[in-house]
């Protein structure tokens, strides 16, 4: 991992929440720039309950977490991101509890005056809360609840951050 | 020396329980040495832990190694890999 | 460029609009993804009017475009991103008219099974956007207007696609 | 072949227009003509089309380089490098 480019991070406002509430897309993107007249580029990712996810019959899904680790957990690999891009601020949300196929799970939205670094840490973040963040998953069938188990595929989206050489970003470019 | 475990997901309810308060015998040091403790139980503790079953371990609430040392108070978390997301 | 999989486009909604008024980012991912289940990742980018962007004394922005060929030219660059990565749905509000620091000019949301494919995707589109759609920025300072130069990193931005090797994504993901 | 001209930005400043309708001489039948055609306007049609200056054309609102055939009818724009987003 690269050092600590210490002026960075103070100046990023990190927000993590875990809640059985749904979240409105609008109103967290405001909260996140709300005075910063210097972001130029604000990127979201939002996860949702598929069918296709949802083998066969499976009418629901059930996230369990670990609380005190999850935002933890949460605001770390925030904190990580900031390191390695230079972003004005970062929001997590996750929701816990029963969802429903077309349900949000997960918000994460950041924002940089640059619009590649906003997408990068955008994915890095996820990246790495599939691997990092204590949440875990649980379908419900007509035959009774079954655990999702991990996938591989996420463990290689989170280990290929490490190959990836930080890039410079100046102020040439404003979104 | 006194640890609170948690299990989560999976291992909670294989194991029946959430969170145990555990008072571990002289000489376990370390994550490894608790897990080691943990899989003598037997039954469902030896399945999960010590068979082909993948878990993670975190120690006050930090992703751990199997080295990572243990402390009077510490809360050791047991769980699946994660799937959140 | 690859050749066409028949079978992306048909099944992906887009949307584009050139338009005055603001957008509600949350309203819009509700009605890409209203009634696919089949959605497990949205992204969005939002580019915002920002001071440093502005140098100096930099009051507001006006942008410009080309009525018809604007909502031709977005059409287009979502069509090509739906060639390269399996998406569900695009939807481009790009704003134009008198803009001040703060406010969104552009809004690009992507819909798709898998989250890589949605966050390449939306940057795919917002590195076309900055140099094949047809619009033009002009600063308004105390001392009168002036047009904004195109930048040379955005050119190079758009062009390092074409180097991008399409990768496979497969049904091993969900979001 | 009569086409219509189409300018924007910093274009139709300069030129103090934003459209026009024009009769091309016989033998223009590319972009490149057309172009060499209003720079010989001199003055600020010189200026912007014939020198350093940087500028795109679109042909029947699809971007177009300077061998693109022309036809009549034609909706030709010349704008400067686009800036949007």
């Amino acid at each position: 991992m690269e050092t600590l480019p210490q002026a960075t991070i103070p100046s990023a406002r990190f927000h993590v929440a875990v809640q059985a509430e749904d979240f409105d897309l609008q109103a967290e993107m405001r909260t996140l720039s709300a005075g910063d007249r210097g972001i130029g580029a604000i990127t979201s990712f939002v996860g949702l309950v598929r069918d296709l996810n949802l083998a066969d019959d499976v009418v629901a899904m059930e996230l369990e977490h670990y609380p005190g680790m999850t935002e933890k957990a949460l605001i770390r690999i925030a904190e990580e991101a900031a390191v390695r891009w230079p972003l004005h601020g970062v929001s997590i949300i996750h929701r816990v509890g029963k969802l429903y196929p077309g349900d949000a799970i997960v918000l994460v939205l950041v924002a940089s005056a640059h619009r590649h670094a906003a997408f990068e840490a955008n994915a890095f973040i996820m990246d790495f809360l599939k691997t990092r963040a204590p949440f875990w998953k649980k379908e419900w069938t007509p035959e009774g609840p079954r655990w999702v188990d991990a996938r591989e595929t996420d463990y290689s989206a989170a280990a290929r951050w490490h190959k990836v050489v930080s890039e410079q970003y100046g102020n040439d470019e404003h979104d | 020396m006194q640890v609170t475990l948690l299990y989560f997901a999976r291992l909670r309810e294989r194991f029946g329980m959430a969170e145990e308060q555990l008072s571990l015998p002289e000489g376990i040091q370390t994550v490894a040495g608790l897990i080691a403790h943990l899989a003598a139980r037997g039954d469902v503790w030896a399945e999960e832990l010590a068979g082909e079953r993948v878990y993670r371990v975190a120690l006050d609430q930090e992703m751990a190694d199997f080295s990572a040392q243990l402390h009077h108070g510490a809360e050791v978390a047991v769980f699946p890999p994660v799937t959140g997301g």
